[in-house]
Order: C-alpha cells, then structure tokens, then sequence
C-alpha cells in the first residue's frame, strides 16, 4: 500500500492504526498456530500431561508454522509488487 | 471518522485527518490482511505435511508454497475480473436479505 | 429490520454504518469465496500457473457461489418475514 | 462509550443520536449477518456439489438449498427456545471462565 | 485479569466495555452452536420440515454444547489461576 | 478511545481515562477470549460423539474435556516460550508482507 499522500498527521495517525492491528494479527496468528498445532499433535486423552512425543510435534509445528508463514510472507510481497507494477503500466 | 462511524470530518478530536482517505486505506489493510491469513492457512492445508517430523521446511514443501502462492494469487484475479464483468451486483442481493 | 423509530440523525447515521458494513460484508464474501473454490478446484501444485481446468472450475465456482449466495438471501428474506409477521399476530 | 466508539450520551461529538438504541441496532445487524453467513457457508456444504462442471445451479441443488434454508430457520428457532427456557445462563458462565 | 489498578472512571468504562463484548461473544457462541449441530444433525433434505428425530438432536446438541462450554469454562478459570499464582511466585 | 487507538490522552471525552492502559486491557480480554473459543472449539472436535444420542455429557467425555483443557493449556505454553526463544520476529515477518 502506499501512503505517500497522505499528510503528516495522517501518516502519525496510520502508523498508530498499523501498530495496533499488527499486534492483534499477531496474537490471533499465535492462538492459530497453537490450535492448528494441537489439533494435529494431540490425540490421546488417556493423560493430562503432554507426552513428550506431543511436545515434540508442537514443537516442530510451531517451528515450522512460522517458516511457512514468513514464506508465504516473502512470496505474497513479491506478487503484490508485480501486481501493482502491472496496474501502473 | 470510521469504519464504525466515529466522528465525521467535523469531529474535534480527529483534527486535520481526512477520515474519508484514512478509512478507506483501513478497509483496504483489513482486506489484504484477511486474504494474506487465507493465503497462510490454504496453502499450509496444501502443502505441509501434518505429521510434523522435523521443524524444517522440506524442499518439496518449498517449492509447493512458492507455486501455491502464485497460484493463489492468480485464482483471485481471474474471479475478481469475473466479478466486476458480472457487475459485482452480489453485494446488493445479499444486503438485500437483511430487509434493508 | 426495522428503524421506523429512529429520528433523522440516527437514520442517517445508521444508513452510513450499514453502507460500511455492506462494503466489509461483501470484500469477506469475496475472499471466502476465493478460498472456498481454490480449496476444491486446485490441487496440483507440479507448476505455479492455474491450468484451463482449473481456471474453468474456479470460474464455476464463482458463478455457483454467487448463485448461491443470492438464492440462500432471497430464501433469508421470506423466512425473516414470515418470522416477523408471526411475531407481530 | 464503547467497543465502537461512538460518542456516548454525554458526548458532544454525537449530537441528538441515542447511542444505546444505535449500538443495540448494530448488535442485532452483526447478528443477522453473522447467522446469514454461516447460513450460505453450511447450505454450501450440504446443498453444492464440488465438481464444479457448470456455472449454473442445477434442480436439486436449488430445491436443497431452499430446504435448507428454512430448515435451518427451525432448527435457528427451536434452540433459542431451548436456551430461553434453560435461563441462557450459559453467558454468564462463559463470562465467569475469565476470572473477572 | 486484574483490573485493581484502575481507577474509578476506567473501571466503569471497563465494566461497560465487558459487558457489552460478553453479549456479542454470547450472540456468537448461539450461532456457532446453531451452526455446528445443524451440521452434524440434519443431512436429509428431501423435506423443508425438521424430521422429529433432528430435533431430538438438535436438542441434545445444544444442551451437550452448553454442558461443555461451561465445563471448558470451569477448567479454563482454574487453569488460568494456577498460571498466575506460578507466575507470582 | 478504542479498538483501534482513536482518540488518545488527549481526547476530550475520555475524561481521566488512561486510554493506553484501557486498551491494553481490551486487546487482552479480546486474546484471552479468542483462546477460550478456540479451546471450547478444539476440545469438542477431540471429546464430543457426534451421535448426540443423550444431552448431557457421558463419564467419558467429561474426562476427556479436562485433559484436553489441561493439556491445551500446557502447548499453548510451550509454544508462547518456543516464540520468545525465536526473538518472535515472526510478527514483523508477517508485517513485512504487506510491504509496509
């Protein structure tokens, strides 16, 4: 996206506004990434306690929730740069 | 200002922000961060196997993100031009089920 | 809904507040919609072009979920209806 | 006021607007659209064949959806009759699990 | 959450603020539970009408859904506790 | 005040609200509330029969319900210390991708 219209309260403002939301897309990609996660690695219910096998699946989940998520990330600015290339040809 | 109608360009308190412009740029940040979460989650539905041996990406893995994302990318702008050839008038019909 | 009981300024507020909520409604519909056919009409990830086939299914796709959509809002209407005039006997 | 931020009744941003009557209208409209949309997306689920060989809605698709629909209605009916008799205290205990 | 020390005017604002988030959080609690018991209960639509054996599971559905919700609800407040007593020692 | 940080110390009708405490306090009953959704969700997937032949919950399953909440409990803050390890730069990362 580009702000550069925008005037300096209006940048102050959305940076602010921007802060804030990537904060909550944070918390809500966390709490996302622990279901998702869990849903996969526990299944057993005959304990309470994660089993070591459990938390080493969480683990590697987490770990590579994250790489696919920086990924997707990483590939996601480069189309959205093409894109807005195409519209400014 | 607002997506949830605070203040309006006459409201003391939002100074000299255009509310129009700035919520327009809210609604658009709302938009690619919605379709980027749907890209995350489809493509890890794709492409990731769930038995979670190792916390590394494998290459196939890889190589099957890359291409998801292109294509993600592609099936959003074939359907977004097909909305737009057929009027984009769904938004009306489903306003329209609130009796609005 | 009904906002017979609303004085001038609430109508017209209200009528800026659904405006903006119409326009969220219908860019979450859009996304979900993106995401509904791409789960079911792409699943060879061999290349990162969408082949014919899947093109044509994703416009499929498209065309029945809009179909749907507006069939589903119109079958919503009468059974509202219908639910109000029963409240109101 | 509030999770949206418009005025409250002491605010001179909001003028002659009764804030409790807007704020109790925009509930109901998150909860009309709430229920509609999961509506389209479970009579999606029940009613649509994924194929996607046409564009078109065939005949037994467009009587499913029209039975799901009311189908849905009823069952949407009968467990707010439910909760109303067993005093939807449910709220309350889900308001209690945080400890506040 | 421990909102002891807020002062008077931020505790009722944040006493209004809950309130307010608990009636949409409840809203959306009946249409997921509306949703996820339609789901699992009606799969026959030859007939518009809901079959007397749907009901009696859409009936049991919504009272099993609420019995687990507050038992979730119950285990959820303890273990929140327990999580801040450790954190205090 | 609010969702999305309008108004600020400075706004003249938030009184003596510390609007930045108020805030932080909201987006954590909003984390906590989310969590708590996602529990109730994730743990009927694991505990609950489908066949809802009785409406209330069978020995087995009130047990399952316990540990799953237990357990969900304990990943949940095995996977909060895993992403503090990391630095959690995986929020910029995200962040990144709107070309921000």
């Amino acid at each position: 996206m580009d702000f550069s219209g925008f005037n300096a309260a209006e940048q102050t403002h959305m940076a602010r506004v921007i802060e804030k939301k990537q904060m909550q897309d944070f918390m809500r990609m966390y709490s996302s990434l622990v279901e998702r996660c869990f849903t996969s690695c526990c299944n057993d219910f005959t304990s309470k306690a994660l089993s070591s096998k459990e938390e080493q699946c969480m683990m590697n989940c987490a770990d590579k929730f994250l790489k696919h998520s920086e990924r997707v990330g990483a590939r996601f600015a480069e189309q959205n740069a093409e894109a807005m290339n195409a519209m400014q040809k | 200002m607002s997506m949830f109608g605070i203040g309006g360009s006459s409201s003391p308190s939002s100074g000299n922000i255009n509310s129009e412009r700035m919520e327009m740029a809210m609604q658009e940040l709302d938009m690619v961060t919605d379709i980027f979460n749907r890209i995350v989650s489809t493509c890890h539905n794709k492409c990731i196997n769930t038995r979670y041996a190792e916390g590394d990406l494998n290459k196939g893995e890889s190589v099957c993100i890359d291409r998801c994302v292109a294509k993600f990318f592609e099936a959003n702008k074939k359907v977004g031009e097909r909305l737009q050839s057929v009027g984009a008038n769904a938004g009306a019909a489903g306003g329209g089920a609130f009796g609005l």
